[in-house]
Formats: C-alpha cells, sequence, structure tokens
C-alpha cells in the first residue's frame, strides 16, 4: 500500500503546505521553465526539466556575505544573514536530487559553508519520477535510476494522480504533518508506472554511455589526450554549461561599493569564463583548451579522485540541450573514451 | 483681434503655405500672369495673410482672377506657395459667402465634352479640401 | 499620481565645458535660481559622455539626468554634440523601450550666452522630475541608503 | 549541398588554395551540429557535416583562426545572413580578407530544434529532411513537422537571402527581403505603455544568468576583453547581483553593437533563457532605419555606420518624448 | 591612497553669504583621504594661495581640491600654484560652490548641503587623478598656402615679410585668382589689373616664396607644426624653367578653337597658351584636351617655334612632398551655374550673361577688348537690366540660402560704369534689398542713382522672354509703384550666386577640417577665431569660408598670415594634456574612435604582443598623436571596451563623482 494523491488534488496539497511552509514548483516561462513560489492559481510545469536546475535554493547565483557600512572614515560590520524560513522544493527529478549529495560533499565537509547549511537545513526536496526522459537524458550512466528520485518525499505519476514515498525522516513527518489529504492505494499502477520508465530509459540514445576510461585514477591519461584540442576549438567560452549544470559549484567573492559603504558578495563563477583562475601573475590556464579541459577533467577525473569514485555529474542533459555550439560532455567522453581504446 | 488670426490660421492650415518665409521679393507678382486683373498682387495675398488682414482679401475679386496656374510657387525662391494662398483664400470667401451649394458628386453630372481640362483641375484642387 | 510632498529628486546635469557650464556659470552670475538639488558635472563636451555614466546615475540614485551641450553646429570641437545627439536619441529610446519613464531624461542644447535658459530649463526638469516621483525603475537597491 | 561543400573543401585543400576549412562536425541526435576546424582531407570525408540544423554563425570562427599566430589561408562556408557578420567583421579589420576563401552558401531558412521540442515532439534519435516537411524519430515513435513550423524564429523573419561576399557561391544566390517583418515584435511593443512594457522587459531580463552566451557568440563583440569583465572599467559586474545590472548588462552591450549590429539572431539563439534579446538589437535598427535612413550593417566593408556619422539636421532627442504611448 | 587637501573660499561674502564654509570645510575634513581641510577669506589672493602652497608641503599633499568660483575663472591659478609647491598642477580639482551653488541659492542649510556634496565630488574625482605634462612637438618654419588668388597671394606676402618660407599651391596655370577677371573695383573703380598684379609680381621675385602653378594638393598627413603634403604638379607640357615667356607658340599653335576660360568661352585661344598678358609665373601650358600632338602625335609646331627648346610632350604629372609647419586654405570661390533658372533664359539666349561674363565684356583685355557689345549680335545694347540675388537667399531647393554679399556692390559698379561709358544706355535694377554695409559703400550706390540715373526698381523679376527681334522681354513687379512692369531689353546681366569652389571638400576631407552645409569651410569660433580652422594648424584665407569683398578678403589674409606667423615663431608646441588615449591591451583596432575624430588625431599600429597562449602576434592597434588630439572625448565613448580613455576627464573620474553627487 501507497500513499495516494489524485491529480485534482494537487492544489490542495500545495495550499496545505504552503500553510506550513513555503513551495517552490516549476512554471513554464518562454520556451522553458524555473521555480516559483506556488500560489493559489499557479500552474505546474509538465515538462522534464527546468531550464536552471534547482541548485539555487542551497547555493543561489548571487548572495551578499558580509556588508560595510561607511560613513567618513568610520566603518561598521554588518552581518547580512537572517533566519532563512522552511521551504519545499517540488518536482525535483532523480538526476538533480542526486546533484543535492555532491554539492553536500563540497560545501557542507569541513570547513562547512554555514550559508548553504542554513539553506539546506530548511529545505524540504519533493522528488518527482520521470515518467518521459529526453534523448538527452543519461542519468544511468551515473548509477541514478529516473524512477525512484529517492528525495525526502518521492512522487510517482500513475493512476491520473501521485504514488507518495517518504524516504527520510523530515519527508516522513511533513508527510504526516499533512495527514487526511491523502489516501492508501495499492502500489501495483506505481511500479508499472516506474517499470515502463525503466524500459523507456534503455531505448535512450545515450542509454549506453559509461564511465569506463574515467575516474580518480585516469589523470595521466586524460590530461594530456590529443582529443582536447578539437574538442574545445569551437567553445566561445560561456558560462552556458556551468550555470545551468545542478553540480558546478565554482563561485568568486567579490566587493561591491554601495557609494556608502561594500556589499561584499560571492557569485558563480564559471571554469569556462578566461578570467577564471586569474592571479595577480597572470592566468595559468592560457587558453580556452586548458579551461575546457577544467570542467570535464573536474566531473570526470578529480572529483571522483576526492569523493570515494563519485562522478561530478549526474547525465540531467542540460547542457547538451543549452550549449550555444552543441559542445558537451557526452561528446567529451565518446572523444576520449575513443582515444583511449585506440591506443 | 482674435478672429483676425483665427482666420489667419485657418488660411495658413488650409494652404499649407508657410508665409513667414517670404523675402518680399515680389517674384511671384512679377512672374503672374494674371497680375494686371488682380486687385491685390500674390506678394500682397502673402503679405496680407501673413499680418492677417485676410477681410479685405476675401471681400476682393482678386481671390477669382488668380488662374492658378502655380507660376509663382514656381519661381519663388524661398517656397511660399503664393497660389496655394489664394486658393485657400477664394475657397474661405466661397465658404463664408455660403454662394457654393454644389456637393462634390454633384460635379460629374455637370460636366460635357466642352469643359476645358483646366477647370476640371481648379474643381479638382478645389474639392480635394 | 500621487506625489510624495517630500520627495526631492536628485538630478545630475552633464554640462560641455565650453558652452553649457559656462551658461550654468552665467546664470549664477546673473543670480537666477534654480533647485540646489541639481548637481552639474562638467565634461569637455556632451561627445563626453558614455551612456555607462548616465546609467551609473539612475543606478546610484538619481531621479534624472540631463544633459546639456553647446547649439548643433557650435561644437568647440566642431562635431561633438553631433555624435552626442545621435547616441543620446538612441539610448534614451532604447530606455523609454525598456518601459523606464522617457521624461526622467532630457537633452538641451544651452549655450555660454544662454544662463537664463539654462535656469529655466533646470526648473522645469526638476518640476517634471517631481512629478514622476522617485526612480524606481532603474535604480540599484543595493545603493539605497 | 553537403557533398558538393565537402568535394570543394577537399579540392581546395589539396590544391594549396586553403590550408585550413571553418564547417560543422556531427553531433549526438542529428541536430546538435558543432562548428569545426579542418585541417586533412580524410577529416573532412569523415566528419563534415551540412544540414538543416548548422544555424551557427561561423563568421567569428574566422577571426578566432586569424588571431592564433599562423596566417594559414581559410576556407569559409558562409549563410547569407553570416557574410553580413563577415562583412562586419572585415570592416572591423578583425578579418583579413585577402586571407580566407569565402564560399557563400545559398540558404533558404534553418531549423531549430526548439521549435520541434516546443510541438511536443520528445526524446528524438534523429531527424531526417523530407521535402517540406522533417520526419522525426523518436523514443516514443516516429513523428512529423512541417518544414515551416520547425524553421528557426530569426529565419521566418529573414532580412535577406543574398551572399554580400564570396569568392564562390554553392546553392542560389537569393535577394534581400522586402518586409520581412523582422520589426514587427518590436513595433508591438512600441505599442505597449510603458507599465507594460516594463513588465515585459523585466520578465525577460529577470532570467538573465549572465552565462555571457550572446555576447561571447556576437560577431559584433570583438573587444579584447569587454567593460563588464574588466574591473578596471568600473561597471564590471561577474553575475547580475541586482535587477539593474540586468538591464545595464543588455543595454550597453545592446549599445555597444548599435550600428554595428547585421542582426544575425545568434544571441537569442544561444540564450539558455530564452531571452528575446534580439529585440533590443532590433529596436536600435529601426529606430536607427527611422531616423536616420535606412541601414544594414555587413552590406559592404566601407561604410561609417550611423553612430559614427551624422548629419546636420538629424533629429533632436526630444522625437523620444514627442511620440505616443507614455 | 591620495593625501588630500581641501580649501574652502570665502569668496568676501561671495559664497560665505550663502553657504556655512566652516560647515562645508569641516564636513570635508572627515572624507576619506582628506588630510587636512580649511577655509579662507579669499583663496586666490596671494596670501590664499601661499595658503595652499604650504599646505602641500607641511602635509605632503598629493591632491587639492579648491571649493570656490568656477574653474572657468581660477583653475589656471591654483594650478599654478601647485606646481610651484611642487605637486603637479593636474592634481587640482575645483568644486564650483559660488557660481553653481551659493549665487543660485538662498537658503543656507540647503546651499551647504550643496557645497560639501560639490566638495565631495571633487574628492572622488582627485582620488583617481593622475599627474600629467603637458607634451611638445617641433614646428616647422614653412607654410603651405593652398589658393593663388587675393586672399593667398597676401597670406603669402605678408608670411614671407616675417621671415618664413611660404609655397603656393594654384591649381590654374596662373595666380592671380578670379580679381585677374575683374575690369574695376568698388567703391573707388581702381583697375583690378593695376592693383593685383604688382602683388603677382612680388610673389614671384620673393625669394620666401615658392609658386607651384598648375598644380594641387593630393594628400596631406601630419598635424600642427608638422604637416606633410604631397603636392601634384600637373603635366604642362612645358620646361618651367626653360620657357621665357614670350608666347610665340600661343600665336602660332594651328588649334585655334579653344574655349577661353579666361574671358568665360566668350572667345577662344590655342592649345598651348599663356591664361593672360600678366600670368605669373608667365610660361605656356599645352592643354592635353585639345593639342593635336598629345592627341595623335602629329602636329609639333610649338616645339619646332621655341627657340628655348622648352617643349616637352613626354612630361607627365609629378609628385612633390614638402612638410610645413602650417597650411592656410584660400581656394576662393565659383559663381554658380545660373541655367538651372529657367525664368532667365540664360540657356537660351546668348544676350542673357553673368555678371563675371559682364566684367570681361567691359574689360579693356577681353573679347570686345572693352567694347560692351551684345555677344548675340556684337550690337551695342541700349536697355540692359541686371537682376539680383539669382540663386541667393532661397531654400535648398531653389539654390543658395546664404546672401552673396558682394553682388549688390558689383552691380551698382557695373551700372555706373555703364551709364558713364555710354549715357544713351538706360539700366535697370530689379533688386529685393540694396545692401552695402561697408566703408563708402553706400555713397557709391547712391552715386549711381543720383548721379549716374540708373533705375533702381524694388522687385524680382519673374519672367526673361527672349522676342523675335532679339530684345528680351523682362517682367517684372515694381512692388513700390504696385504695377507689372514689361521692358523690352536688349542685354539682362544676372548677378550670379557664389559658392566655394569644388576643390574644398575633398581638400577639408585631407584637411580634416570641418566644412558648414554649404561648403564654406568652419572657422575655430565665429567671432573670437574667425581665421582658423577648428583643425589644429590650419587656417582659412577669404572666400573658402565665406563669401567676401575684396577689402575683406585682404585684410582676412593678413589676420590669417598673422595667425601663422604667431605658430611659425615658436620652436616647439605645448600640448595640452588632458587628451585621448589608447590602452594598447584593450584595443582591438576596430577603427571606430577614428571615424569620429574631427582632428584625425587617431592612427593605427601595428606592433607585437604576446598573446595569452605566450605566442606573439602582430595587432592592429590606435595610437592617439597628443599633438593633434584636443580632448572631446568623441572616441571615448565610441570605443566599446573603455580601451581609449580622455586624461582629466577619465571613465572612472566621471563616474566616481556621479557617485558622489548620487550617494
Amino acid at each position: 500500500m501507497m500513499l495516494y494523491l489524485a491529480k485534482d488534488k494537487l492544489d490542495v496539497f500545495f495550499e496545505k503546505a504552503s500553510e506550513k511552509l513555503n513551495v517552490y514548483v516549476p512554471v513554464d516561462n518562454t520556451n522553458g521553465s524555473a521555480y516559483r513560489k506556488w500560489t493559489p492559481g499557479t500552474v505546474v510545469s509538465k515538462g522534464l526539466h527546468t531550464t536552471k536546475s534547482a541548485k539555487d535554493f542551497f547555493f543561489p547565483q548571487t548572495e551578499n556575505l558580509v556588508e560595510f557600512k561607511m560613513s567618513g572614515k568610520a566603518i561598521e560590520i554588518i552581518d547580512p544573514r537572517r533566519e532563512t524560513e522552511d521551504y519545499a522544493v517540488f518536482g525535483v527529478r532523480a538526476c538533480d536530487v542526486r546533484s543535492f549529495g555532491i554539492l553536500d560533499k563540497v560545501f557542507l565537509s569541513d570547513p562547512v559553508d554555514t550559508y548553504y547549511k542554513n539553506r539546506r537545513e530548511h529545505g524540504l526536496i519533493l522528488g518527482l519520477s520521470c515518467g518521459r526522459p529526453a534523448e538527452t537524458c543519461f542519468c544511468g550512466t551515473f548509477g541514478i535510476d529516473a524512477a525512484e528520485p529517492m528525495a525526502d518525499v518521492d512522487f510517482t505519476e500513475a493512476d491520473n494522480g501521485y504514488y507518495i514515498k517518504a524516504n527520510t525522516e523530515k519527508g516522513e513527518a511533513f508527510v504526516a504533518s499533512l495527514g487526511d489529504i491523502f489516501e492508501d492505494r495499492d502500489a501495483a499502477p506505481a511500479e508499472e508506472a516506474k517499470a515502463k520508465t525503466r524500459e523507456v530509459l534503455k531505448k535512450l540514445p545515450l542509454s549506453n554511455l559509461t564511465t569506463d576510461g574515467f575516474g580518480g585514477d585516469k589523470l595521466d591519461e586524460l590530461f594530456d589526450a590529443a582529443g582536447w584540442a578539437d574538442l574545445s576549438e569551437a567553445c566561445i567560452g560561456c558560462g552556458t554549461c556551468t550555470f545551468v549544470c545542478p553540480t558546478c559549484q565554482c563561485y568568486d567573492i567579490r566587493d561591491y561599493d554601495t557609494g556608502h559603504g561594500i556589499k561584499r558578495f560571492r557569485c558563480w563563477d564559471s571554469c569556462m569564463f578566461s578570467d577564471f583562475t586569474k592571479m595577480a601573475h597572470g592566468n595559468p590556464r592560457l587558453t580556452q583548451k586548458e579551461r575546457f579541459r577544467q570542467r570535464f577533467m573536474h566531473k570526470l577525473v578529480y572529483f571522483p579522485a576526492n569523493n570515494d569514485g563519485e562522478y561530478g555529474c549526474v547525465g540531467c542533459g542540460r547542457c547538451l540541450a543549452s550549449c550555444p555550439i552543441s559542445m558537451n560532455i557526452v561528446k567529451v567522453m565518446k572523444k576520449l573514451a575513443k582515444e583511449d581504446s585506440g591506443k | 483681434m482674435e478672429n483676425k488670426t483665427g482666420m489667419k490660421e485657418q488660411i495658413l492650415r488650409m494652404s499649407g503655405a508657410a508665409v513667414q518665409k517670404c523675402m518680399r521679393c515680389g517674384k511671384c507678382s512679377g512672374t503672374c500672369p494674371s497680375y494686371d486683373e488682380m486687385e491685390y498682387h500674390p506678394h500682397e495675398f502673402v503679405y496680407m495673410v501673413e499680418k492677417g488682414d485676410v477681410e479685405k482679401l476675401l471681400k476682393s475679386e482678386s481671390v477669382y482672377k488668380c488662374l492658378t496656374c502655380f507660376a509663382c510657387v514656381e519661381r519663388c525662391p524661398r517656397g511660399v506657395e503664393p497660389a496655394k494662398v489664394i486658393e485657400a483664400v477664394r475657397l474661405e470667401a466661397i465658404r463664408e459667402q455660403g454662394r457654393n451649394h454644389l456637393k462634390p458628386d454633384q460635379i460629374p453630372e455637370l460636366l460635357d465634352e466642352e469643359t476645358p481640362g483646366q477647370l476640371l483641375m481648379m474643381a479638382l484642387r478645389k474639392y480635394a479640401k | 499620481m500621487q506625489v510624495n510632498e517630500q520627495f526631492t529628486p536628485t538630478i545630475v546635469a552633464f554640462c560641455c565645458n565650453w558652452c553649457s557650464y559656462a551658461g550654468a556659470d552665467l546664470s549664477g552670475t546673473n543670480r537666477l535660481q534654480y533647485p540646489a538639488n541639481v548637481k552639474i558635472i562638467r565634461v569637455p563636451c556632451s561627445c563626453r559622455v558614455n551612456p555607462m555614466f548616465i546609467l551609473r546615475a539612475f543606478q546610484r540614485g538619481a531621479d534624472g539626468v540631463i544633459i546639456c551641450g553647446c547649439h548643433p553646429g557650435d561644437c568647440h570641437y566642431t562635431t561633438g554634440n553631433y555624435y552626442a545627439r545621435r547616441r543620446t536619441t538612441l539610448l534614451f529610446s532604447m530606455l523609454d523601450y525598456l518601459g523606464i519613464e522617457r521624461n526622467r531624461t532630457r537633452v538641451e542644447w544651452v549655450s555660454a550666452a544662454e544662463g537664463a535658459k539654462f535656469a529655466a530649463t533646470m526648473n522645469d526638469f526638476v518640476a517634471q522630475i517631481t512629478e514622476l516621483g522617485p526612480n524606481r525603475r532603474l535604480e540599484d537597491l543595493r545603493c539605497r541608503k | 549541398m553537403q557533398e558538393v561543400m565537402k568535394k570543394r573543401a577537399i579540392e581546395l585543400l589539396s590544391d594549396g588554395t586553403v590550408a585550413k576549412v571553418i564547417g560543422w562536425m556531427p553531433g549526438e541526435f542529428s541536430y546538435d551540429m558543432t562548428p569545426a576546424v579542418f585541417t586533412t582531407a580524410e577529416e573532412i570525408e569523415s566528419n563534415f557535416v551540412y544540414n538543416d540544423f548548422c544555424g551557427a554563425n561561423v563568421s567569428k570562427y574566422v577571426m578566432r583562426e586569424q588571431k592564433k599566430a599562423s596566417d594559414a589561408k581559410i576556407l569559409v562556408f558562409l549563410k547569407p545572413c553570416d557574410t553580413y557578420s563577415f562583412n562586419q567583421l572585415t570592416a572591423e579589420h578583425k578579418i583579413v580578407r585577402e586571407n580566407v576563401y569565402v564560399i557563400g552558401v545559398g540558404c533558404d531558412g534553418m531549423a531549430d530544434v526548439e521549435k520541434i521540442k516546443a510541438a511536443g515532439i520528445e526524446g528524438i534519435t534523429g531527424i531526417e529532411s523530407d521535402g517540406d516537411k522533417f520526419i522525426v524519430k523518436t523514443v516514443y515513435g516516429d513523428e512529423t513537422i512541417a518544414r515551416a513550423d520547425a524553421l528557426a524564429e530569426r529565419c521566418a523573419a529573414c532580412k535577406s537571402k543574398k551572399l554580400t561576399v564570396y569568392d564562390e557561391i554553392i546553392g542560389e544566390d537569393g535577394e534581400v527581403v522586402e518586409n520581412s517583418g523582422r520589426f514587427d515584435l518590436v513595433a508591438k511593443l512600441e505599442a505597449m505603455s510603458a507599465d507594460e512594457r516594463f513588465e515585459f522587459w523585466r520578465n525577460e531580463l529577470s532570467r538573465c544568468i549572465r552565462c555571457n552566451a550572446c555576447r561571447n557568440v556576437c560577431p559584433a563583440c570583438t573587444c579584447e576583453q569587454c567593460v563588464f569583465d574588466n574591473p578596471k572599467s568600473g561597471i564590471d559586474q561577474k553575475a547580475a547581483a541586482d535587477s539593474f545590472e540586468e538591464n545595464m548588462f543588455h543595454i550597453i552591450r545592446a549599445f555597444h553593437v548599435a550600428g554595428r549590429c547585421t542582426d544575425c539572431g545568434e544571441c537569442s539563439r544561444v540564450c539558455p533563457q530564452h531571452i528575446p534579446l534580439h529585440l533590443l538589437n532590433r529596436k536600435f535598427i529601426k529606430d536607427i532605419n527611422e531616423l536616420y535612413g535606412d541601414y544594414q550593417a555587413g552590406d559592404d566593408t566601407e561604410s561609417k555606420h550611423p553612430l559614427t556619422s551624422f548629419t546636420y539636421d538629424d533629429a533632436e532627442p526630444s522625437v523620444i518624448h514627442e511620440r505616443g504611448n507614455e | 591612497m591620495q593625501r588630500i587637501g581641501v580649501f574652502v573660499c570665502h569668496c568676501g561674502t561671495n559664497i560665505a553669504g550663502t553657504v556655512d564654509v566652516k560647515a562645508v570645510a569641516e564636513a570635508l575634513g572627515r572624507e576619506p583621504s582628506v588630510v587636512t581641510s580649511v577655509d579662507y577669506q579669499y583663496m586666490c589672493s596671494e596670501s590664499g594661495q601661499n595658503l595652499i602652497k604650504d599646505a602641500i608641503r607641511d602635509y605632503k599633499l598629493t591632491g587639492v581640491v579648491v571649493c570656490s568660483c568656477s574653474p572657468r575663472m581660477h583653475e589656471n591659478t591654483f594650478r599654478k600654484a601647485a606646481a610651484a609647491a611642487g605637486l603637479n598642477p593636474y592634481m587640482v580639482e575645483i568644486a564650483n560652490i559660488r557660481e553653481q551653488c551659493s549665487w543660485i541659492h538662498k537658503d543656507v542649510a540647503e546651499a551647504t548641503e550643496k557645497a560639501i556634496i560639490l566638495g565631495r565630488a571633487a574628492i572622488a574625482k582627485v582620488q583617481l587623478n593622475a599627474p600629467l605634462v603637458a607634451g611638445e612637438s617641433p614646428v616647422i618654419k614653412r607654410a603651405l598656402v593652398i589658393g593663388g588668388g587675393i586672399a593667398g597671394i597676401q597670406t603669402a606676402l605678408d608670411i614671407a615679410d616675417a621671415g618664413f618660407e611660404v609655397d603656393i599651391v594654384e591649381k590654374q596655370p596662373t595666380i592671380g585668382g578670379k580679381m585677374t577677371q575683374l575690369d574695376k573695383t568698388f567703391p573707388t573703380l581702381d583697375c583690378a589689373a593695376c592693383i593685383l598684379t604688382p602683388k603677382m609680381v612680388e610673389c614671384a621675385q620673393n625669394e620666401l616664396i615658392n609658386i607651384y602653378s598648375y598644380s594641387e594638393v593630393d594628400a596631406v598627413s601630419g598635424f600642427v607644426g608638422n604637416f606633410s603634403v604631397k603636392i601634384r604638379k600637373k603635366a604642362r607640357y612645358v620646361d618651367e624653367t626653360k620657357c621665357t615667356g614670350c608666347g610665340l607658340c600661343t600665336e602660332k599653335c594651328p588649334q585655334k578653337k579653344v574655349p577661353n576660360e579666361f574671358n568665360l568661352g566668350m572667345d577662344n585661344r590655342r592649345a598651348v597658351y599663356i591664361p593672360f598678358a600678366q600670368a605669373v609665373p608667365k610660361v605656356a601650358t599645352i592643354d592635353a584636351d585639345y593639342c593635336t600632338m598629345l592627341k595623335t602625335g602629329k602636329c609639333g609646331v610649338c616645339s619646332k617655334v621655341c627657340t628655348a627648346g622648352a617643349i616637352n610632350y613626354k612630361q607627365t604629372d609629378e609628385i612633390v612632398e614638402r612638410q610645413y609647419g602650417a597650411i592656410v586654405v584660400a581656394t576662393g570661390f565659383n559663381p554658380i551655374k545660373v541655367d538651372k533658372y529657367d525664368e532667365y533664359a540664360y540657356g537660351q539666349s546668348k544676350d542673357v550673361i553673368t555678371s563675371l561674363e559682364f566684367e570681361r565684356l567691359t574689360n579693356a583685355a577681353g573679347p570686345t577688348s572693352g567694347k560692351l557689345l551684345r555677344p548675340s549680335d556684337g550690337k551695342h545694347p541700349h536697355k540692359i537690366v541686371f537682376i539680383q540675388c539669382v540663386g541667393s537667399r532661397c531654400t535648398p531647393e531653389k539654390g543658395k540660402s546664404y546672401c552673396s554679399k558682394i553682388c549688390c556692390m558689383y552691380t551698382a559698379k557695373h551700372a555706373m560704369l555703364t551709364r558713364e561709358k555710354y549715357p544713351d544706355t538706360e539700366v535697370y535694377v530689379f533688386y529685393i534689398d540694396v545692401r552695402t554695409p561697408g566703408k563708402n559703400f553706400d555713397e557709391f550706390y547712391r552715386r549711381a542713382t543720383e548721379e549716374y540715373g540708373v533705375h533702381y526698381i524694388k522687385g524680382m523679376v519673374g519672367k526673361v522672354s527672349p522676342k523675335a527681334d532679339g530684345t528680351l522681354e523682362v517682367q517684372a513687379s515694381d512692388l513700390i509703384m504696385n504695377e507689372q512692369l514689361r521692358i523690352d531689353a536688349d542685354l539682362v546681366v544676372l548677378a550670379a550666386a557664389i559658392e566655394p569652389d569644388k576643390s574644398a571638400r575633398p581638400l577639408a576631407t585631407m584637411l580634416t577640417a570641418s566644412m558648414d552645409t554649404n561648403d564654406f569651410f568652419t572657422e575655430a569660433h565665429p567671432k573670437l577665431r574667425p581665421v582658423e580652422s577648428p583643425t589644429a594648424g590650419i587656417f582659412l584665407s577669404g572666400a573658402c569660408q565665406g563669401p567676401k569683398d575684396i577689402p575683406e578678403t585682404v585684410s582676412q589674409a593678413g589676420a590669417a598670415a598673422a595667425k601663422v606667423i604667431g605658430l611659425l615663431a615658436k620652436n616647439k608646441l605645448t600640448c595640452n594634456p588632458c587628451v585621448a588615449h589608447s590602452d594598447e591591451l584593450l584595443c582591438n583596432g576596430c577603427s571606430q574612435c577614428a571615424n569620429v575624430c574631427p582632428y584625425g588625431a587617431i592612427t593605427y599600429i601595428e606592433k607585437e604582443f604576446v598573446m595569452p597562449d605566450r605566442s606573439k602576434k602582430i595587432r592592429r592597434v590606435a595610437s592617439v598623436n597628443p599633438a593633434v588630439c584636443q580632448g572631446c572625448g568623441a572616441c571615448t565613448v565610441t570605443c566599446p571596451s573603455g580601451a581609449m580613455d580622455l586624461h582629466g576627464f577619465s571613465n572612472r573620474q566621471i563616474m566616481a563623482e556621479v557617485d558622489a553627487i548620487c550617494k
């Protein structure tokens, strides 16, 4: 038996949940979708992915760290942090759910990023299993099951409604707090839907993509691979891949002079940008080739080397859809693997 | 006074002519084929309209003497277009005196083989306003 | 429109050194009053005014920006204000297109002899901006006091 | 078309006319071609593709190749709209024309996979062109879509199918398109109230993630270092920390390319957030055409663009205040 | 970090009356980087300046802000004071708290607050000031005069008189210009040739003057003090050094049917010719368009008769490159073409002529040897009509929008001379206004009517109709009598508008000198710098700047010469340091800045750079010539990358002021 919510009661669910916390749901906009705070009347997107990933919730694109207020020669230091309100994010796919684990490894390991931790602790993830994966999906490559997001609470669409499963204590408490809006139903339709999804996943064009040839121990083989030059040839050095990526976590810290003080903020940075890693002496990454290599080496070699073999990619396919010149991690993996096997 | 300016504005609006551009060279009158027939001459039309002195012009037969040949418009070095001013005064005179009860759509039936082309042109200019 | 009685706008006036700045000086010499919230920045020529400066002023909390230069044809550098005229026309049109109140920006040609025109222009512009109210569409909230 | 192009590329490489060829290499799903530089006949034979999804404007790659130390002569295939960018880059001394062999490729408009996806077609594994329609293979079964419905937005309002620069032509040269309708959306926006326009642009620009794709892909953005990347400029910004900065970046970027923008539409094509950035550039183009006379950047390599020229009786800035729709 | 001193001036009560100067000094003293802030009665007084000088030494100031009157008043005073104390003068900024604050406000609190903000803006700016050093450039002590009419001749003579070398470039085979074609000159009725030819000879004889006749300027580069000019000496097929000007060839040449431009085509000359007897240089020129030898290779008569052996059919154009410190433009004027005014029948009747043609008809050296005869039948005209303002004072579509200035006077002259020589001739002058502002000008015009009985009629001629009997019916309106006149004239003379010579427009482009819509050269300031072009080192002489009569042209020519002498007398030029400069690492060589530079100060250089991948590459980058740049800043806004910036008014400085004001 599983908890079940009929589709026409989804709004009731959001309304009830909104009484306890802020609920964010994916909403369609021009040719894409993005998370918006749910208010009565909000129509939830039926799309597979939001254009940007859900990482903004914990690691926003910009955030103030500290402020300095100046009057004449006097300086006052202000901590802009406020207690975050509880919130839930609905419709998170399996790949994005996995990405939070990757971000946790970066931000919650010592030294703990308290800004991130604060947001993480107040956030509840409501996963949604995939029904119609896209050709760009390759989460399977990283051992992710698109049918089982494994979020705090998972929603599986079947039988004109959603089957609900809490995976964590936090999730269970949340489900319990909403009490009577769910009904108990036989879980069979949910399992059927998941099985159907898994069938589709097998048919996807990238289903045979593997991580063979990559991993923490492949530094020497891959760093000087011949393929990087050709692969990076067309790269225009924008940050699209990085900014739509659910796992990219590099940031820059900058000061903004407001005229009467300084606001010190951090913002996303991209290793694809020409001024990334630029230091007083210059930039150790001379050309786009080095910058391009950095991004993929990080995801496929350095990250697993430092994190028990876990790759820094979840196969969401956003970069495949967004790259202005259609260069992406799949093309990189295929080309390097081919080169490797040719040796 | 108000009426005076009002009438002037009316003439200027109807004619679209820029009387303030006139530099009093008199070339319009110098070139006018109907000069001797007219009490007020093209340059006077321009000058008097600019001064707002339209009443005299309205009462003068001169308005009907202009052939609308546009020689003055063609020759004016300043682009003043005196013929259009005269045309506008004439139209105003006709309107004011209420002499003309003809409707544009009545014209075709009044035409015959003998009607000179120039008359047709004048009629067109008149009723196109 | 609701007008806040207390609202005194901040106005930045870019004045070219040769005509408008001298015109502003002349209005001072003649003791012609205009509101104190107009602050003048001296530039060599109206063509020195970069769109960045105009946006910067709005970002930092200006409520109106006015650019004053020599009358077309009188530019000290012969052509500067002609370029300025095209640039400002296109930029202001773009701001309007983005829905930013078009009356927040203005270009006036003020000669060194037109002290009275300078004062009158500033009085008029301040009144116009006061009626428009504070700049909200093109300000940077971080800079608000 | 692809085979003729390959043949000519191989010929020109073999007879030493050129040392490099700029073209496209294939992707994973037959709609995701990547611009590529080829140096051998073998590479071209095995890896050169050209089809309805090669929409990227490759003129800027010529500049990039020429920036590299070598002066090797380059073969580039340019679509009509790319030729305008190519001319503009030549005019601004970004391309040495003598070192490029240009093959103009006739164009009837390029397809856009986003349009196919927007039509509800998911899980695309292959696309085949079949006359005036495409047959789209997907994991959920085959679908068809009319060519016209799959045409990129910018191609539907194509300004010109004329090749403005070439050494030879493959396919058919076309004509400048009269009444392309490319300003219709701008006019529609102009007709709105200021509040509506503000609402519209806030909604669009607020999605900007400052990935810089629009800037980096733009053939008119050829600065050594962008003012927004240069801490010495005083207006550098890495991310839009405030809505002002979203406006600032896009206004200044559009202003910097005003008069030079050829309206190739790459900015909107590459935007991951689907912001209609070309509507900013087109506003400038429309204003320029209306105020200073018709001007098309990249028509030739000689004329001074409208912001570096003037006439004594140009419109006063007050025309902005005098028109309707406050 | 700068060490800034702030000095607040009371200006008696001018500032202190409305601004609480103590409060201003105190508030500004609290600003970052400010190490001293004081107020004083009169900062511009000697003791006030000493206060600043002492503070610079005592506090080791790196920047100074003076809150006082307009920088247009005392910026230089304070800069000099700073320099005297060892501080770079460009580290001084002025906050204008008098003209733009105390004098326009009444409320003390309000004015004080504004003064503080203006002071803060100046402090913010001076924080970013950099020491500037004015550059110097050498001056080549030779001048070029383009155009050898009376304007060019007078300028050259005056410059040479001061001891400087001058070259004259004249496109005709002789110098002298339009004045050589005139008969008498108003208002004194001197013979034009009598007063002009001595000056032409003087030019030829002056060792410092070098005449390039039958030559044109091909290219100009460089800048004030250091121009390089390419002069094209057109092939005249006669060796100037050998020709003695005997004129034998011009008598023997068998090609007799060449329209004589000196007499405006009213008679003919030979294919080899000397324009007129007093030509300077007196050297023959072969007209390649008509010479049978040059066209067919058969003839060679001139060569056979030339005893000096000066004829050279193989001569080609020669390019001479010369350096100059200053260039004077004296390209003069031409009457406009009057064919387009159908109503005046110029193209229909030979007896409708222009005033310049009338000059030739009355000149003893003209086609009729000075006898006034109708061009059509050679008969003496008994009724002459002069029409004024032909093509002047019109809308741009109809002609020239300006008054050609000289027509009223020369028409009076023509009328008067006609009546004097031929008292049986009736003379009518149709005018709109008679404009005679000039010494003895109106008296001259009065004489024409009072003493000579010329009929002046106010009213423009509407139509001139050639009649079967050979007369011309002139139809006009007499605006005073209010009647229409029909005069049967024998001769009609049109006072055609004058326009700049056609060569002026391309020349202006070469010189980067600006022109107005009528193609007259623009002066640097219409009142205060009337003989200088806005482009440094380019000067204007004569009718190339606007319509002028001879006395005015000569006085302007002298003024231009004085300006040139003032320039050439200097050994070095000090440049304004507030000029544009290009950051070569940021510049991408797109050329937009050069397109907007009114002075041609920006050139492009090819320079080797190390690229990001450490390879070396030649890049094209902008380079500003600080001697030429005037510091307008047009380039800085055109440059999208900000590579181009302006010393003294940099992007950062102006934005710092904006920030301080909006704070």
